[in-house]
Formats: C-alpha cells, sequence, structure tokens
C-alpha cells in the first residue's frame, strides 16, 4: 500500500497522516473557481455565545455590513452553514453541543475562534477555575483566531480575509494602514 | 399529421428547455434584488464586493451550495427525503407553460390553463410536508405541518378569487384572459375587480410562504422550519423553488388583475415583466418591513377576513353578470 | 419592624442602609425560615436573592427581602452547622426562591428540601464539586465578616455575633 | 474535569438525550412532544436552552436549562483582588456592563466609606445613562428580529453605533466597559465628547417616533404583544422581577427613584409604568424609558460643569488595597432590572465572597409559569420581553 500512497497527491494528506479520497474529477481549473465561491460565499451560523456575539452581530449591521463579501446569510440550521464564528466562552457543559455543531455541518467548513476566551479561555482562565474550556481548538480545529476581547467588527473583518485567503490563497482587499503608517 | 406532431413536441421541448433557463436566471436575478434591496432598505450596501456592485453573488453562492458535502442525517427516511426537494421544484417548471408572456410568447395554449397553475401549486405543499416528516427533525415536522396548514387554508381564497376573473372573463385560458384586457391601466381587471384582486395578493404571501406569512420556516421560532436538515442543493433547490413559485403567482396576477402584456402604446413581454417585477418588489418590500404574525393568528385572517371577503367577491360579481 | 414582633427570632439587628445597604438583619431558627418567609410574603415583600456565606461557624444562608413601595431590605439569615447543610426550600411560597436554593446547592453544597426540582442549575448534571467552598483552613469567623449593625433583641444562648461587639467594646 | 477531556456526542443519542432531557421527560404526559430550544437557538439570544413539552404547538410544560454560559464570576470574586474584579464586571452583562461595574464599585465604596467626588457622580451617570440606551436599543433590535422584523435591528444598531462612538471615549472600549474604579472613574469627559453628547440628544430624540410609526403601531407588531405574557403583581412578587418586566405590570420600583444612589435624586425623571401586565407593558415602557433617559443625560451633562473635584478622588485606592472587614449590599438600576452586588469582606486583598444579584435570572425564573398554555411562537415574544442577557443568567 505504501507505493500507492506516495502516488497520492500531498495535499490530500491530512493531520493525522491519512489520506483523504481522492475527487472523481479533478480539474485544477475548476477546484480553483470552487475555491473562490466558497471563500465569496461564507455563510455564517447564528451561533452566539457571549459579548463577541454582540460585536458579531454589530459586523452584521449598517455600519460594518458583512454583506458585502457576501457573508451576510446567517443561517440558524448548521447543515446550511459553511462558517462557524464561535464568539465566546465555551464552557464544559456546552462543549459537546458545539462539537455536535460542528459535526452536524457539511463540508468543506471553517471555524474563527472569535475573542480571547474561544482561542484560549481569556479572562476567565484563572488557577481554580472549573467551567471554561481553554480554548476552543481543544474541542474542534481552528482556522482562523481573532483576538480581542472583544474584538473589533473590523478584527472579524479582517479574520474573514485571512479565512478568504487561507481558502484561495490570495489576499483579495487591500490591506489596511499600520497605526503610524496613515498621513 | 405526424409533422404537425412533431412541430408541437419540438415547440413544447424548446418551450420547456426556455422555461428551465428562465426560472434559473430568475432565481439569480431575485435573489440578488432581495439582498441589495434589503441592503438599502436597511442602509447598508447589501452584496457589494463580487462582481461589479456584487452581481455575481447569487451565482457564486449557488456554485458553492453545490460544491456542499449532501448528509442526510441518520434516522431520515432516505428515499422521502430526496425525493422532497426535486417534488418542490419540478412541477414549478410546469408552471411556467401555459403564461403568456407575450403575444406569441406562451409555452402551451390550454383552456385550462389556470386549472393546471392551480392544480400543480398544490405539489409543492405534499414536498414540504415530505420534507419535513422524513428529516426526522422536531423543527422540521413543526415546519412542515404548520406548512400544509397554510397551504391548505391559503387556496380556497386564491382559488375564489380565479373564480371572479373567470366569471367575467368567461374562460380559463390565460391569454384569453389577458386579451381581454385593455391596454391602459382603467381597462384591466384590477378596476373590476379590487378586492378580487387584494384576496389574491394577500393569499399569494401566504401561498409561497414569505413573510409576514413566512411561518414554515419562521426563523426565529423553528430555527429553519422545514428545511432545517437539508444542506448543499436540497436546500438550494427548495430556495430556488420559493423564488420560482413568487415568480409564478406574480405572473398569474399580472395575467389576471393586470393586463398581462397588455400595455400603453405597444404590447408585448416588456410591459409583462415590469408589471411581475414591480409585484415582485413589493414582496420583497413587504418582507424587510413586517413583522411575522402568529400562526393562529395567520389561519384567523384566512378563515374570518379572506374566504368571506373571496366569497362575498364572486357572489358579488356573479349578481353583477346576471344583470 | 413590626413583622417580627411575635416572631421567635434568635436575633434581630437594626442595620444601616447607609453603611451596609440591608436594614435588618434577623437570625433564624433552620426550622422557622418557611414560617418566616410566608409572614414576609403576606407584608407584600419580594426576594431578592437567596445566597450562603461559608463561615468558620457554619454555612450562613441569606435570604434577601425588599418591599416594592415601603423601601425595607429585611435579610434573613439561617445558619447551618458544616456537618449538616439541610434547610426547608421557601420555593413554595417564593417560587422564585427555586432557582436561588438550586444555585446555592451548586455553589455550596447546601441541601434544600422540599425544593420541586433538585438538581444541578449552573454546573453540568453530573458535576458533584461545590466550588465556593471554602477548605476549612480559610474560613473565617462570621462575627468578623458581618456588619449587622445595632442588636435589638436576642435570644438567650445566641452569641454569633457577640464576638464582635466585645472587641468594639474594647 | 481535567481539559484532557475527550467529549462524545454519540453516546447519548440512544439513551434519548441528555441528563436534562431525561429528567424532563419523567414528569411529561403521554402523546407530547418534548422539544429542546436552544442551547443553538435563534431566539434564545445565546445560549439559553429551554426544553419545552408541546402538544400540537402549544407548550404544557416548560423548563429552562441554564449553566451553558456559567462563568464563573462569583468564584474569581474571591480569588482576584478587589481592582483585578472590576473587569469581569464589564463581561457579566455585555448589555448595560457599566451598571454592573457601578454595582461593584458602589458596594465596595460603601463597604469602605469611600466618599466620590461630584463630578466623577456626574460622569458615572452620563456613561451608564448612555450604556442604558445602547443597552434598550439592543433589547428592541433583537425583539423585534425574534418576531420576524428583519429591518428594526439594523436601525437600532445603527444608533446604537453612535452611542458607542462617544462611550468609547472615556471607556476606551466598544462593549466590555470596566472604567469605573473605586472612588471615580478612570477618565475624564474632556470637550469634545461632551459636545458629542449633545449633539446626539436632539438626532437621537428624534428617532424616538419613527421607531413608533416604523414599528410600534404597526398592527402585526402589536398583535403579537398585546396580551401576551400577563403577569400578575403577583408573579412579580413571588418571583422577584425588576425592572421594566416589573413596571410593565404596574409597579413603579426603579431603583433609581425608591432607593436613591449616587446623584439620582438631584435629577427629574418619570418612572414609566403600564398596567397591561402583558409583553406590549414591558415593551412600551422601555420605548417610554429610553426617553426618560435623554431627560436625566440632558439634565446631567448640563450639571457636569458645575460639578466639583475630578474624575477621580485623591489619594484612591491602590492596586493592593485591603477593604476593611465587614460586609455591603449595593443595588442599581440596570437596563434590566435590580442589580444586586453583595461583599463580604474579612479585610485582606480578595473579597471573601461576592455575590451578585442578576435582574435576568429572577425575570427569567418566572418563564416556567408564564409560558404555560401558549403557543411556541409566544413564547418566543415572551422569552424577548423578558430582556435576557444570557452570561447575566449564568455568572
Amino acid at each position: 500500500m505504501a507505493e500507492k500512497d506516495t502516488l497520492k497527491r500531498p495535499d490530500l494528506l491530512t493531520a493525522n497522516g491519512n489520506y483523504m479520497e481522492e475527487p472523481l474529477v479533478n480539474v485544477e481549473l475548476a477546484q480553483d473557481i470552487m475555491d473562490v465561491c466558497r471563500s465569496m460565499s461564507l455563510w455564517p451560523m447564528t451561533f452566539g455565545l457571549a459579548c463577541c456575539a454582540i460585536e458579531m452581530m454589530a459586523t452584521g449591521m449598517a455600519r460594518f455590513d458583512l454583506a458585502r463579501f457576501g457573508a451576510e446569510v446567517f443561517r440558524p440550521s448548521p447543515r446550511q452553514a459553511d462558517l462557524m464564528i464561535v464568539a465566546g466562552t465555551v464552557t464544559h457543559k456546552f462543549a459537546p453541543g458545539i462539537v455536535r455543531l460542528y459535526e452536524q455541518m457539511p463540508g468543506p467548513k471553517w471555524v474563527i475562534a472569535m475573542g480571547n476566551c474561544a482561542i484560549s479561555g481569556g479572562p476567565f482562565k484563572f488557577k481554580g477555575q472549573y467551567n471554561v474550556v481553554e480554548g476552543v481548538d481543544k474541542l474542534i480545529p481552528v482556522d482562523v483566531y481573532v483576538p480581542g476581547c472583544p474584538p473589533r467588527p473590523e478584527g472579524l473583518l479582517e479574520g474573514l480575509f485571512e479565512l478568504q485567503r487561507k481558502i484561495t490563497g490570495k489576499r483579495w482587499w487591500p490591506v489596511a494602514k499600520q497605526v503610524g503608517e496613515c498621513s | 399529421m405526424t409533422t404537425f406532431i412533431n412541430i408541437q413536441l419540438l415547440y413544447l421541448i424548446i418551450a420547456l428547455v426556455a422555461i428551465m433557463a428562465w426560472v434559473g436566471l430568475n432565481a439569480l436575478v431575485l435573489v440578488y434584488c432581495e439582498r441589495k434591496f434589503a441592503g438599502h432598505i436597511q442602509r447598508r450596501p447589501g452584496p457589494f464586493e463580487v462582481g461589479p456592485h456584487g452581481a455575481l453573488q447569487p451565482l457564486i453562492d449557488g456554485l458553492k451550495l453545490m460544491g456542499k458535502q449532501l448528509l442526510t442525517p441518520d434516522g431520515a427516511d432516505k428515499v422521502l427525503f430526496w425525493l422532497a426537494p426535486i417534488l418542490s421544484f419540478v412541477p414549478v417548471l410546469l408552471l411556467f407553460v401555459p403564461i403568456p408572456y407575450g403575444p406569441v410568447l406562451t409555452g402551451m395554449e390550454m383552456n385550462l390553463g389556470i386549472l393546471l397553475i392551480l392544480a400543480f401549486a398544490g405539489f409543492n405543499s405534499l414536498a414540504l410536508l415530505l420534507a419535513g416528516w422524513a428529516s426526522n427533525n422536531k423543527w422540521g415536522l413543526l415546519g412542515a405541518a404548520r406548512a400544509v396548514a397554510q397551504a391548505v387554508a391559503y387556496e380556497i381564497p386564491m382559488l375564489l378569487a380565479v373564480l371572479g376573473v373567470a366569471f367575467i372573463t368567461g374562460t380559463l385560458n390565460l391569454t384569453e384572459i389577458t386579451t381581454m384586457q385593455g391596454a391602459w391601466p382603467w381597462q384591466w381587471n384590477i378596476v373590476l375587480q379590487p378586492l378580487g384582486f387584494i384576496v389574491f395578493l394577500v393569499s399569494a404571501f401566504g401561498e409561497t410562504n414569505r413573510a409576514p406569512f413566512d411561518l414554515p420556516e419562521g426563523e426565529s421560532e423553528l430555527t429553519a422550519g422545514f428545511h432545517t436538515e437539508y444542506s448543499s442543493m436540497g436546500f438550494g433547490l427548495f430556495f430556488m423553488a420559493e423564488y420560482a413559485y413568487m415568480v409564478v403567482v406574480c405572473s398569474v396576477c399580472t395575467v389576471l388583475y393586470l393586463g398581462g402584456f397588455k400595455g400603453p402604446f405597444i404590447d408585448g413581454w416588456w410591459w409583462f415583466l415590469a408589471k411581475t417585477y414591480a409585484l415582485l418588489f413589493l414582496m420583497i418590500w413587504v418582507r424587510w418591513t413586517y413583522p411575522r404574525v402568529r400562526f393562529d393568528q395567520l389561519l384567523n385572517i384566512n378563515w374570518k377576513w379572506l374566504l368571506p371577503l373571496a366569497t362575498f367577491n364572486l357572489l358579488a360579481t356573479a349578481f353583477f353578470i346576471k344583470l | 419592624m413590626t413583622v417580627f414582633e411575635h416572631f421567635r427570632t434568635l436575633c434581630i439587628a437594626k442595620g444601616n442602609r447607609a453603611s451596609s445597604g440591608v436594614d435588618w438583619n434577623v437570625f433564624l431558627e433552620r426550622d422557622y425560615i418557611v414560617d418566616a418567609a410566608e409572614l414576609l410574603k403576606y407584608s407584600g415583600f419580594h426576594l431578592e436573592s437567596v445566597h450562603a456565606i461559608d463561615g468558620a461557624e457554619g454555612m450562613l444562608i441569606n435570604y434577601l427581602f425588599d418591599h416594592f413601595t415601603q423601601g425595607e431590605r429585611i435579610c434573613l439569615r439561617v445558619l447551618l452547622n458544616h456537618e449538616d447543610v439541610t434547610v426547608d426550600s421557601i420555593a413554595g411560597i417564593f417560587q422564585g426562591a427555586e432557582w436561588h436554593e438550586r444555585e446555592t446547592y451548586d455553589f455550596h453544597g447546601v441541601m434544600f428540601t422540599n425544593n420541586p426540582n433538585m438538581v444541578n442549575l449552573l454546573l453540568p448534571a453530573e458535576s458533584e464539586v461545590h466550588p465556593l467552598v471554602k477548605a476549612p483552613k480559610k474560613r473565617v469567623a462570621l462575627a468578623e465578616l458581618l456588619s449587622c449593625g445595632e442588636i435589638e433583641s436576642q435570644a438567650e444562648g445566641f452569641d454569633l455575633l457577640n464576638q464582635k461587639t466585645e472587641e468594639a467594646a474594647q | 474535569m481535567s481539559s484532557e477531556t475527550v467529549f462524545q456526542t454519540r453516546a447519548e443519542d440512544s439513551i434519548g438525550g441528555d441528563f436534562y432531557a431525561q429528567h424532563f421527560q419523567e414528569g411529561c404526559e403521554e402523546n407530547t412532544l418534548v422539544l429542546n430550544m436552544g442551547p443553538q437557538h435563534p431566539s434564545t439570544h445565546g445560549v439559553l436552552r429551554v426544553i419545552l413539552e408541546v402538544d400540537g404547538e402549544y407548550i404544557l410544560r416548560a423548563e429552562p436549562v441554564l449553566g451553558y454560559l456559567h462563568r464563573m464570576h462569583e468564584k474569581m470574586g474571591e480569588v482576584k483582588s478587589w481592582y483585578q474584579f472590576i473587569p469581569n464586571m464589564g463581561r457579566v452583562d455585555y448589555g448595560h456592563p457599566l451598571a454592573w461595574n457601578w454595582a461593584y464599585v458602589g458596594a465596595v465604596e460603601k463597604l469602605a466609606g469611600i466618599e466620590v467626588p461630584e463630578r466623577a457622580e456626574f460622569i458615572r451617570v452620563i456613561t451608564c445613562e448612555l450604556n442604558r440606551l445602547a443597552s434598550h436599543l439592543l433589547w428592541w433590535g433583537a425583539y423585534l428580529l425574534d418576531l420576524g422584523a428583519f429591518t428594526p435591528i439594523l436601525y437600532a444598531f445603527d444608533d446604537r453605533e453612535a452611542i458607542l462612538d462617544i462611550l468609547q471615549r472615556p471607556t476606551g472600549s466598544r462593549l466590555t466597559y470596566s472604567s469605573f474604579r473605586i472612588g471615580g472613574v478612570q477618565t475624564d469627559l474632556d470637550e469634545k465628547t461632551v459636545q458629542m453628547i449633545r449633539d446626539f440628544i436632539p438626532i437621537f430624540r428624534e428617532r424616538l417616533p419613527m421607531y413608533k410609526a416604523l414599528v410600534t403601531d404597526n398592527i402585526i407588531l402589536r398583535k403579537r404583544v398585546e396580551g401576551i405574557g400577563e403577569m400578575s403583581p403577583d408573579v412579580i412578587d413571588r418571583y422577584g422581577c425588576s425592572g421594566p418586566v416589573a413596571r410593565g405590570s404596574g409597579i413603579e420600583y426603579d431603583v433609581r427613584r425608591n432607593e436613591p444612589y449616587s446623584i439620582y435624586d438631584r435629577f427629574d425623571f418619570e418612572v414609566p409604568t403600564e398596567d397591561t401586565c402583558c409583553a406590549a407593558g414591558r415593551y412600551l415602557v422601555r420605548m417610554e424609558e429610553m426617553a426618560q433617559t435623554l431627560r436625566i443625560l440632558e439634565q446631567a451633562v448640563d450639571g457636569l460643569d458645575k460639578a466639583e473635584g475630578g474624575c477621580i478622588m485623591e489619594k484612591a485606592p491602590k492596586p493592593n488595597w485591603k477593604a476593611p472587614a465587614g460586609e455591603a449590599w449595593f443595588a442599581v438600576e440596570s437596563g434590566r432590572g435590580k442589580v444586586g452586588v453583595h461583599v463580604v469582606s474579612d479585610g485582606s486583598k480578595t473579597p471573601y465572597r461576592i455575590k451578585l444579584r442578576s435582574p435576568s435570572y429572577s425575570n427569567l425564573s418566572s418563564f416556567a409559569e408564564v409560558a404555560e398554555g401558549v403557543l411556541i411562537a409566544d413564547a418566543v415574544s415572551i422569552l424577548g420581553s423578558l430582556d435576557l442577557i444570557i452570561p447575566e443568567v449564568d455568572r
């Protein structure tokens, strides 16, 4: 079997050393087009956990308008969502629920860990804590981390752009100037 | 004789293909319009970056949906589960056949055109029931129950309103109904049947599950209602069917009450399209403005208001025709 | 403090709203809490909170009541021995107490008999730790923690607050 | 539970739901459906879970299951120092964090007998009232989203952004403010901020009639809120509800009026009440409260110039400050009702015990009784009208 494995494309290798099934039809161009389509229509799940959820809502609202990038279709059902924005603290009580929701999403799917709580437990990590999962990446694979407590909507938008870059391999939108570069 | 049949058949096939393209195109345009229109109602630009002014957004969404994984839930009835979206979408194609888009642009002339539309539109409620039942999901089941109760209820006043028009025109052929109306607005059926028009329009909202009557999929109550468990194109088909039904209902409304392809100066498909899209925009506008009604209120509106009004309209029409 | 005039209390202390926020501190025996709650219910009080303080002498359960119009805050206090942290539930009189009591069970392991639904509220159902129970070494004498104010009446043998008054006298 | 715990999702399926679902099912009648609303449901505003027993669409029994966002605030209170606990207060209730800031800081000040400068009190009132507006706007948008109207939430957030623009100048944050300090506030209001507030008040005052015309007078909305979720004053008493929920049932109780803290006794404002006892009453009370909040703001901004002192007391407590032993209970009025903080100190650097009394918790506890016998859609309407912030319920 080892010989056969070497014939497979390295990009089909998963983290655990297994190979994904090869696609039935594999045309490079079609794949690229699909990638662009996926990156431009990331439908998030309506899934707010805590404070960050309000900033996630604010991102979808008039001033910041997530819709410009085709990501405003918040789907309440995980079956129709592409993107899970873990916006808030994950507790031990809810951990099985998060894993289940992630499993219910159809592939290809992505996860953004929004806010310090989802990244590492954030301010709720202290000696003797008994109820917070210290980082949602202990439960499900995370693609993009957006730090902040809570992150500003601009931060979440930047996280979305980073995810688009990750999917297509290209940064699509102009990069904002660093602080100090502005005239 | 044989050549005659063949030409008929060929014509029908061309019409069906054209209708398919038309339905697909309509869905794309409508989704774009809806999102853009909603955006502007809500003080934001809506889809903007994908294509010029976000024009490619629906196309890209569609492609993405096709590329998603197809999931069948564990406890679902597999055959019925996948039959439902197909059953919801395919009959829609048939509904476009008798609609006269222009003086010669009709899929197939038939004497019972409106009857065909009303009959096959009933398939939709069956599809929604199957979808909710087969997906083995409690929210889906509740959504399906709502969908059927709603569709059954709202079909009756709609039928009665249509009958009113049929009484004045004396035909069920949609082309004939159009040609009986004049070019100018005061020569349209809406002048003769204002009550019927209102009843028809309200029933249309109910029939197509649009807000404020979008109870079968009421997001804040039933998560996603009957299509909670559908991923990928299963959901996509329901989505397209919903928009296709909107187009059908608005087209029929145009034919029955607004003079169809007839209009001032030159008759033609452009008048038809303009009127249909005006109605569609009304539907979109209402959706983004009003809250959702409650389920018992929805049925009360129907049984206590629309049905008596439609009956009264019918009786009055009959009375005046007899005079 | 006419409400508790003919009621068997352990101690009634007049607090000061400006300094501690509570007008009356009433210490009760464990068996009398339901009757006291009933009394307050008929006097038009509503329940603000039920919570426990883990002190050296035992678990002190505080029932805070307030009045919508009279503006009088009463704190009923029941001291439970650490070996037997059980008290009758007042959820039959103030239904809102059900959750407060379940929460107290979560945090401090206080059992409320006759609570209609005595399962974990905030912690996972299978959890059996009570995170706010302090290690015996870290417990502090209640007399130091509480600021009950002026003692108006006191039953014989009740000396929970005396330690402090003696200190103050010195 | 260690962090290496493997979370299994499949094992529970075979036995029909988790512990709470089974516990609930024991009391079910025959031929009824048990529905899990949440924790991931669009209208539970976060991760509240309500188990419903329904007959058709009528709810026979409801049981909220809490704790999906229990973040151990009370435990943290016993671990962190007096100062370090302030940021927690910004995260208990993300709708109206400054009220919680105030409740905690006020309790500590009461415990230590600290006098706050007058100017600091004015700044507290101004920022807290602005925050109350933001909180009510958030509720308004989310409630209408629950009722199926999509657009109002965008209008609400549009105005909310204007408030956040003002608030982030003195507090340095958009959402989780923790700018109150023991003995004052962190930053003074500068001229520009005051001017922004002065400009904002008339603009927002004009918006309120528009909201009324667009939404409040809508017949569909009226039918969805009138007579829904009736809570008699007796229910309010038994469950200890407060805030707009109590005022919507005709109880004229506002902590700012009945138990004036800080400088609220100097302002002229009304406490709106409605006797309808239903969701409509609670809705109208909140709408009217926004107008009253604007009145307070106006007076506070005018009074700010004449106020004496700085934004924080001289010789404010240092980070390793030790509070004197004792206890104090302090209550403030947040957007949701009476927020109470009970601090108990043993004279060390960390609090001995902190009890947070949240209004949402008491308001939500009445849901099981109120929702009995209503439709699912009404239950959504009732939940929305209670204005829940889940982190505040779970703490």
